[in-house]
C-alpha cells in the first residue's frame, strides 16, 4: 500500500528528473549569502518545482590568491598563510606544508616533534568532526543546540591550542625540522584528561545525532555515488570512506610516524550522507585511540632539529608533492624550489576544492534541501576552496 | 457591597476569577450608569473584551520571544540575553525599538499592496481565533456556538496571508516559501480538524466553553485511549500549522533563507514573527481546551487557583514543549512532510473517531480501555514503523580495516 | 589490508566506544532517537543551571577568561632600564621587517649627523591593521628584541592613526616582559646577563691586558720621554 | 605486486566477521605508497615507449631530496598515455590527485628543476607553461606518477588537451590553471574563469603579471606603497 502511494512524494529522487525548457524552471542562487553555504561559496541552481536540474558552484568569492602571496614571500613566512586555508584545523595544513618543505629539503624530524604532530593532528581532527556534527544539524534546520554542544567542546581544545601555540585557530606551529616551541609543563596531562572526557561526549552527541528518525530521513540514501566515480572524481578523506574505499594516506603512505600506532580505518557501506556522518564518528574514537597511544609514547629530547634554519632557509633545487590525510581529505602541497629563498611555485591540492568536483552529480534529482545536506556533508571551507 | 459584588451577583464568587473581565464590566457597567443604548453597551464591551485579550497576547508575545530565547539558550548551554534590564526583561522592548526605525524595504517587484497586506492578514486571523477561547470560567472574549468551526475557519486565512506575502514579494525564495507553505498547511489542516472530531463527537456540541465545561474533573480528553491519539495528532499538526520545527519548511533558513519573509523587514517583518506566535498561543489554547480540559483544574482541591490562571499554566507547558521540540529537531524535507500527513496522521485521526464512538458506545470504564487501545495502539505502531522503515534503515554495517 | 571489526546495527543504538556491535535489534520503537534526543537537550538545559562545563560562557567585560602565558597578540619592543629610548634592544637591523609575512613592520635606521648607524631605529612602525599575529617577528629577532604581547584589547575610534603603532606605543620595559611571560623572559635575562658577564669578563681582561701594556708603554715612555698617548678606555 | 581489491570485503555477509577474511596481501598488508625510483620508473617508462611509441615520453630527473622524478608528455599524446595508465590492469593508475600548472618564463630554469637526460634536447628558446599531475594508484596503493606536459609557448599556442574525460577531479584544477595561467585546456566541458570573476582579462600566477594598484587609498606606514596610492588616489594628495 505504501509503495503504491510513493506517487505522492514531491521528491523524485527515485525517477530521473523530467528535462523542461529552460524559461520553465526557477533559477536560484544559493549564496554567495546564504544561511547555509558555509562561508561564500554559491551554487546557481536551476528547479523544476523543488527538484534540482541543474547546479553550477560559482567560487572566488574568498579568493586571495595565496599561491601568488607565498611564492613572494619566504618559505617561513607561507606558514601563518597555511593556517588561513582550512581555519577550522590550521594545525593540520601546519603540517601539511612542514611535510612538504622537509621533502623538498631533506631535513629529519626529530622524535618528540613528530609526536607533538600526531598529537596535534589528531586533536583537530577532533575539532573539525566535532563541528561538522553541530554544521551539519544547522544544514537541516537544528540550529544551535548540536552545534552549541560542538563548539563548547572544541573550546575547550582550542584553550589547549592557546597554551601550547599562543593563539586559539592561527596556530602557526610547525617548523620546518620540528616545531616552534616545546610543550608547556603539564600540556599533556591536560590533553590526557580531554581524551578521556571526550569519549562521554561523543556518546551524548551521538545520542542526539545517529538515532535521530529525522536526521536518518533527511540523509540516508542521499548524495550517493559508486566508489569508482567518486575515486575518478578525486574525491578524498571521510567522504571516500563512507562508499567504502579504504583509502586513508595515514595507512597507505605513513607519513611521520603514524605507522607506530594501532588504529583502524573506518569503512561505510553506501557513501550517502548519514554514511558520512558516522565515518567521522568512528574516526574520532579512533583519533582518541591514537591519541592515548601518543601520549603514552611521547618522548623526551629536542622538539625541532638542531639544525633546522629559521632565517634564510633556502632549500635545493628540485620539486616535492607531498600529502596529508587532513579531516576534510587529501590535502597536499606542491612545491618547486629554484634554490632561492622563495618557492618558484607553491601549489595547495584543497581537498574541499576537489571533493566539490561532484556537487553537481551527487544533488541532481533530489531536493533543494538536500543539495544543503550535501553540501554540508562535504564538509568544505572557504578559505581552503577559494584560497 | 463592593463594586465587583454589585458586578457579578454576590460574593459567593471568588474575585480574581473576575479580573480579567474587570474592565470590561467596569466600563459596561459605566455606560449603563449614563443610560446608554443597549447595543453600545455591549459594543463597547466586546470591544473592552476584544483589548484585553490583544493586551494580554501582545504582552504574552513580547515575553515569549524574550522566554524563547532564554530557553534555547539553556537548551544550548548560552546565557541567552541578558544585558538590556534585569535578566534581559527588556529585550523585548529593545527588539521592538529596532524593527520599528528600521527602514522599511519594498522589493522593486513586488506587488507593493499586497506586500503590505500580508503581514497584517497575518496578525488579524490569530487575533480572531484568540477571541473564542475560553480563558477562565468567566473569561470569555467571545461566546460562540460554533467557536471551534469559527477557529478553524479563520485559521485558514493565515494561509492566504502567507502566499500573498511570498507571491507578492516578487522574489524567489519568498515564492518557494509560499509554495511549501501551503502544501503544508492543506495538508496538516486535515489531520487537525479530523482530530478535533472526536471530541466534537464526545461532546455533542461545536462550542469551546461546553467543550471544556465537560472536561470537569479530570475528565479530560487527553486521558482516554481516544483522546490520547486525537491529542497526539492534534499537538503534531499543530507544529505543522504553526510553521514550528521540525515542519518550519515554509521558512526553512538553511535552504530558502527565510521563506515567504525574506524580502519583509522592520516592522512588517515583526508582524509575521507576532503573527505566528499569536498563532502558536491560539493553536497551543486550542489544544488545551480540546484536550487538556482547558480551564479545568488538575485535582479539585487546587480550584482555589483562578482557573484563568490555570489556564495560562497549561499554555507554559505546552509552549515549553515547542521550544523543547525546536531545541532538538532537525527539519524534515517537505515530501517527508506530506507523506507523514498522508499516510500516518491522517489515518489515525481517521482511526480516532471510530475509537471515539465506540468509547462513548461502551461509556468508557475498562472495557472502553480494552477495546480501543488496541484498536488504536496497533495501527499506531504499525503505521510508524512501516514510516520508519521507510526513513530509517533497520541497520548499518561499518567495517574497520586495519 | 584486514577487516578487523565490524559494527552492524541499528543507528538508534550508539556506537559506544566504536567497538564492533553485533547484536541488532530487530523492532526499536519509532521515535527513540527522537525521544533520546530530547532527553539530551533536557538534561543539557537543567545542567546548564549547575554544571560549570555545561555553561561555559564568560561574561566578557566583566569578566574576562584566563590568558595563557603562551598567548600572543601583536608585537612589542623591549627595553632594559627604565629609559625606553637608550635601553632599547632593537638594532633596527630590518630582519623581522624582511620575514613579516604580510609586510606591516616599517623601520628606519637611525643615524648620526656622518650618517653613521646609531645601531637603533629612528621610525619603528607596526601596522597592527594589517599585523596577523603570527610570531615570525619575535622568532626571528637575533637581538631579543621583539615580543608578543598578551594586550588583546586594542581597540580604537581612530580607524588609520590609532592602528599605526610607533616606537612610543611599542617599546615596553624587560620588567613587563617578565611579568607577562616569566619563563621565556627569566630564560632570556639569564641568556642575556650570561653574554653580558661574557662580555664584560672579556671586556675586564682587555681592559687588564691594556692596563699591562699601558704600564709597559708607561715604562718605555719613562724611559723613551717622546711617546704618543695611549688609547683611551673603549667605549 | 600483488594487488588487494578494496572491492573484495564482503560487508553483506553476515558471516564474515573480524579476523575471517583472509588477508590479501601478505602481513605488511600492502606496499607502502613511495615515489617509484627511478627504475621502477623506467620500466615503467619502457612500456609506455612499447605501447605508445609515438607518444615520446621522456623521463625528468628530478634532482632535489625528494627524488621524485617525472615523465615528460609531449600533449598531443597525453590523454592516450593517461588512459593506458589508467586503464591497463597491473598500472591502475584511478586517482588523478593533483594538477599544478607552472610558468617557465625562462625555459633553462625549467631544466634545473626537471633535469632533462644526457643528450636529450633541452627545452625550447621561448617561455612556455607547464602542466604537473600527480597520479596515484588506489587499488595497488602506489604513487606519485609524476606526469608533465608543456605548451609550446606562453601566448596562443599555451594549449593542452584535458584531461577531464579520463579524470574527473581534474575538472575544478583545470579551470582553476587555466584562469590563473592561460593554458587553454583542449576538450574541456566548462572551460571558464573559475577564482577570478568572468570580466578579468589577466593571469595572475604568470611570473610578469603585474598588479594593478587600483586599489582604494590606505594609510600604511610604507613609504613606496603610501607613494603609490597616493599618485593613483588625487584625493589624498
Amino acid at each position: 500500500m505504501i509503495s503504491d502511494l510513493s506517487r505522492f512524494s514531491l521528491s523524485s529522487s527515485s525517477s530521473a528528473a523530467p528535462v523542461l525548457d529552460d524559461d520553465q524552471l526557477l533559477h536560484v542562487s544559493l549564496g554567495p549569502q546564504h544561511p547555509s553555504t558555509h562561508g561564500v561559496f554559491r551554487v546557481n541552481v536551476a528547479l523544476d518545482g523543488e527538484t534540482v536540474v541543474s547546479l553550477k558552484p560559482v567560487f572566488g568569492y574568498l579568493h586571495r590568491n595565496h599561491e601568488k602571496i607565498a611564492e613572494n614571500a619566504t618559505y617561513l613566512s607561507s606558514m601563518p598563510y597555511t593556517d588561513r586555508l582550512d581555519y577550522i584545523c590550521p594545525l593540520s595544513n601546519n603540517w601539511a606544508y612542514a611535510n612538504a618543505v622537509e621533502k623538498l629539503a631533506g631535513i629529519e624530524v626529530p622524535e618528540r616533534a613528530q609526536y607533538m604532530r600526531v598529537i596535534l593532528a589528531e586533536l583537530t581532527r577532533l575539532i573539525n568532526h566535532t563541528a561538522f556534527a553541530g554544521f551539519i544539524l544547522g544544514d537541516m534546520g537544528a540550529w544551535g543546540s548540536a552545534l552549541m554542544y560542538a563548539f563548547r567542546e572544541r573550546e575547550l581544545i582550542l584553550d589547549l591550542f592557546e597554551d601550547l601555540t599562543g593563539a586559539r585557530m592561527m596556530a602557526n606551529f610547525m617548523r620546518f625540522g620540528g616545531c616552534r616551541n616545546d610543550l608547556p609543563a603539564g600540556w599533556a596531562n591536560k590533553v590526557s584528561e580531554l581524551v578521556n572526557g571526550y569519549g562521554a561526549f561523543l556518546d551524548e552527541m551521538e545520542d542526539l545525532l545517529i538515532g535521530n528518525e529525522i536526521l536518518l530521513a533527511r540523509t540516508r540514501d542521499i548524495g550517493a555515488l559508486p566508489k569508482d566515480v567518486l575515486i575518478n572524481g578525486g574525491i578524498t578523506g571521510p567522504m571516500l570512506r563512507a562508499a567504502g574505499v579504504n583509502y586513508d594516506i595515514r595507512k597507505v603512505e605513513p607519513y611521520g610516524i603514524y605507522q607506530r600506532f594501532d588504529f583502524r580505518i573506518p569503512l561505510g557501506g553506501t557513501g550517502d550522507c548519514y554514511d558520512r556522518i558516522m565515518i567521522r564518528f568512528l574516526e574520532m574514537r579512533e583519533s582518541l585511540k591514537i591519541l592515548r597511544q601518543a601520549l603514552d609514547q611521547l618522548p623526551e629530547g629536542p622538539f625541532v632539529h638542531p639544525k633546522a634554519k629559521i632565517r634564510n632557509f633556502k632549500p635545493p633545487v628540485g620539486e616535492a608533492y607531498a600529502r596529508v590525510e587532513g579531516p576534510k581529505g587529501e590535502l597536499g602541497f606542491h612545491l618547486l624550489s629554484d634554490g632561492s629563498a622563495n618557492p618558484y611555485r607553491y601549489r595547495v591540492r584543497p581537498p574541499s576544492f576537489i571533493n566539490l568536483t561532484l556537487l553537481e552529480d551527487m544533488c541532481l534529482g533530489l531536493d533543494l534541501a538536500d543539495v544543503v545536506v550535501i553540501l554540508g556533508s562535504i564538509d568544505i571551507v572557504l578559505g581552503e576552496v577559494d584560497r | 457591597m463592593s463594586l465587583l459584588d454589585m458586578a457579578y451577583g454576590g460574593p459567593s464568587l471568588w474575585a480574581p476569577e473576575w479580573l480579567p473581565r474587570l474592565p470590561q464590566r467596569v466600563v459596561e457597567m459605566l455606560l449603563q450608569h449614563y443610560d446608554t443604548p443597549e447595543w453600545l453597551v455591549s459594543l463597547a464591551g466586546f470591544a473592552v473584551a476584544a483589548a484585553t485579550v490583544v493586551a494580554v497576547f501582545l504582552s504574552a508575545f513580547a515575553l515569549l520571544s524574550l522566554i524563547e530565547r532564554k530557553t534555547l539558550a539553556r537548551i544550548q548551554n548560552r546565557l541567552g540575553p541578558n544585558r538590556a534590564g534585569w535578566f534581559g526583561i527588556l529585550q523585548p522592548v529593545a527588539d521592538g525599538i529596532k524593527m520599528l526605525t528600521k527602514e522599511d524595504i519594498v522589493p522593486a517587484k513586488a506587488e507593493w499592496f499586497l506586500h503590505l497586506a500580508a503581514p497584517v492578514l497575518i496578525v488579524v486571523p490569530a487575533m480572531l481565533a484568540l477571541g473564542v477561547i475560553p480563558y477562565g470560567r468567566e473569561w470569555v472574549p467571545v461566546r460562540l456556538e460554533l467557536g471551534l468551526l469559527f477557529f478553524f475557519a479563520v485559521g485558514t486565512l493565515t494561509e492566504m496571508a502567507v502566499f500573498m506575502a511570498g507571491w507578492a514579494s516578487g522574489s524567489k525564495f519568498p515564492m518557494l516559501g509560499a509554495m511549501r507553505a501551503i502544501s503544508q498547511m492543506v495538508s496538516y489542516e486535515l489531520p487537525l480538524i479530523l482530530s478535533a472530531l472526536g471530541v466534537i463527537m464526545v461532546t455533542g456540541s461545536l462550542s469551546l466553553p461546553d467543550i471544556v465545561a465537560k472536561q470537569e474533573g479530570l475528565h479530560w480528553n487527553v486521558l482516554t485511549p481516544w483522546g490520547l491519539s486525537a491529542a497526539l495528532v492534534f499537538f503534531i499538526a499543530s507544529i505543522a500549522e504553526a510553521n514550528r520545527c521540525p515542519f518550519d519548511l515554509p521558512e526553512g533558513e538553511s535552504e530558502i533563507v527565510a521563506g515567504h519573509m525574506t524580502e519583509y523587514s522592520g516592522f512588517k517583518y515583526a508582524l509575521f514573527f507576532m503573527g505566528e506566535y499569536l498563532g502558536l498561543f491560539a493553536i497551543s489554547g486550542l489544544f488545551i481546551t480540546l484536550f487538556l480540559g482547558g480551564w479545568q483544574a488538575p485535582l479539585p482541591g487546587l480550584t482555589v487557583i483562578p482557573t484563568w490562571l490555570w489556564f495560562f499554566a497549561k499554555l507554559v507547558v505546552v509552549i515549553f514543549s515547542h521550544l523543547w521540540i525546536r531545541g532538538t529537531f532537525p527539519r524534515v524535507r517537505i515530501d517527508q512532510l506530506m507523506r507523514f500527513a498522508w499516510l500516518c496522521l491522517i489515518p489515525m485521526a481517521l482511526l480516532t473517531i471510530p475509537a471515539a464512538g465506540i468509547w462513548v458506545l461502551i461509556g468508557g470504564g475498562l472495557l472502553g480501555w480494552l477495546v480501543t487501545v488496541p484498536l488504536l495502539l496497533i495501527p499506531w505502531v504499525v503505521l510508524t514503523t512501516i514510516h520508519n522503515r521507510r526513513l530509517a534503515p533497520q541497520t548499518r554495517t561499518y567495517t574497520f580495516a586495519d | 589490508m584486514r577487516i578487523s571489526g565490524k559494527w552492524r546495527g541499528h543507528p538508534a543504538r550508539r556506537l559506544g566506544s566504536g567497538q564492533d556491535a553485533r547484536a541488532t535489534a530487530r523492532w526499536s520503537m519509532p521515535g527513540l532517537g527522537l525521544f533520546k534526543g530530547l532527553a539530551v537537550t533536557a538534561r543539557n538545559m537543567i545542567q546548564s543551571y549547575y554544571r560549570k562545563d555545561r555553561m561555559t560562557t564568560v561574561q566578557y567585560p566583566e569578566e574576562r577568561a584566563p590568558i595563557s602565558p603562551n598567548f600572543r597578540n601583536f608585537p612589542f619592543l623591549c627595553y632594559d632600564g627604565d629609559d625606553p629610548v637608550a635601553g632599547l634592544r632593537c638594532t633596527a637591523c630590518s630582519i623581522c621587517e624582511k620575514e613579516c609575512p604580510p609586510q606591516c613592520i616599517y623601520i628606519v635606521l637611525d643615524r648620526d649627523e656622518n650618517g653613521k648607524s646609531l645601531k637603533r631605529p629612528k621610525v619603528f612602525d607596526i601596522d597592527i591593521s594589517v599585523c596577523m599575529n603570527c610570531g615570525i617577528c619575535a622568532e626571528v629577532c637575533p637581538f631579543d628584541s621583539i615580543y608578543m604581547d598578551g594586550q588583546y584589547e586594542m581597540s580604537t575610534t581612530d580607524r588609520f592613526g590609532g592602528l599605526l603603532l610607533g616606537l612610543d606605543r611599542l617599546a615596553k620595559s624587560a620588567d613587563y616582559h617578565m611579568q607577562l611571560r616569566p619563563l621565556e623572559a627569566s630564560e632570556v635575562a639569564a641568556r642575556r646577563k650570561a653574554e653580558e658577564d661574557k662580555k664584560r669578563a672579556a671586556q675586564a681582561a682587555k681592559e687588564a691586558k691594556a692596563k699591562a701594556d699601558k704600564q709597559a708603554k708607561e715604562k718605555a715612555a719613562a724611559e723613551a720621554p717622546a711617546a704618543t698617548i695611549g688609547k683611551g678606555e673603549p667605549a | 605486486m600483488t594487488a588487494p581489491d578494496r572491492n573484495s570485503m564482503d560487508r553483506e555477509s553476515p558471516d564474515s566477521h573480524a579476523g575471517e577474511l583472509p588477508s590479501q596481501s601478505g602481513e605488511a598488508g600492502f606496499t607502502a605508497l613511495q615515489s617509484e625510483s627511478p627504475d621502477s620508473l623506467a620500466s615503467l617508462l619502457a612500456r609506455l615507449h612499447d605501447a605508445l611509441p609515438q607518444a615520446g615520453v621522456t623521463l625528468r630527473t628530478n634532482p632535489g631530496p625528494a627524488a621524485q622524478h617525472s615523465l615528460l608528455v609531449e600533449p598531443t599524446h597525453l590523454t592516450e598515455v593517461c588512459r593506458f595508465l589508467r586503464d591497463t590492469p597491473d598500472m591502475a593508475f584511478d586517482f588523478l590527485s593533483n594538477v599544478t600548472g607552472v610558468d617557465w618564463p625562462d625555459p633553462a630554469k625549467a631544466d634545473t628543476v626537471a633535469v632533462p637526460a644526457e643528450g636529450e634536447a633541452n627545452a625550447s628558446a621561448s617561455g612556455f607553461l607547464e602542466v604537473i599531475y600527480h597520479l596515484y594508484s588506489t587499488t595497488r596503493r602506489v604513487g606519485p606518477l609524476v606526469l608533465r606536459a608543456r605548451t609550446a609557448d606562453r601566448g596562443d599556442n599555451a594549449k593542452i588537451p584535458s584531461l577531464v574525460a579520463i579524470y574527473r577531479s581534474a575538472e575544478f584544477q583545470e579551470r582553476e590553471i587555466f584562469d590563473l595561467f592561460g593554458v587553454e585546456f583542449t576538450g574541456h566541458p566548462d572551460l571558464r574563469r573559475i577564482l577570478m570573476w568572468d570580466e578579468f582579462t589577466d593571469h595572475p600566477m604568470r611570473k610578469d603579471y603585474v598588479a594593478p594598484d587600483d586599489y582604494e587609498y590606505e594609510p600604511t606606514p610604507h613609504d613606496a606603497v603610501l607613494e603609490k596610492a597616493k599618485r593613483h588616489d588625487p584625493s589624498q594628495q
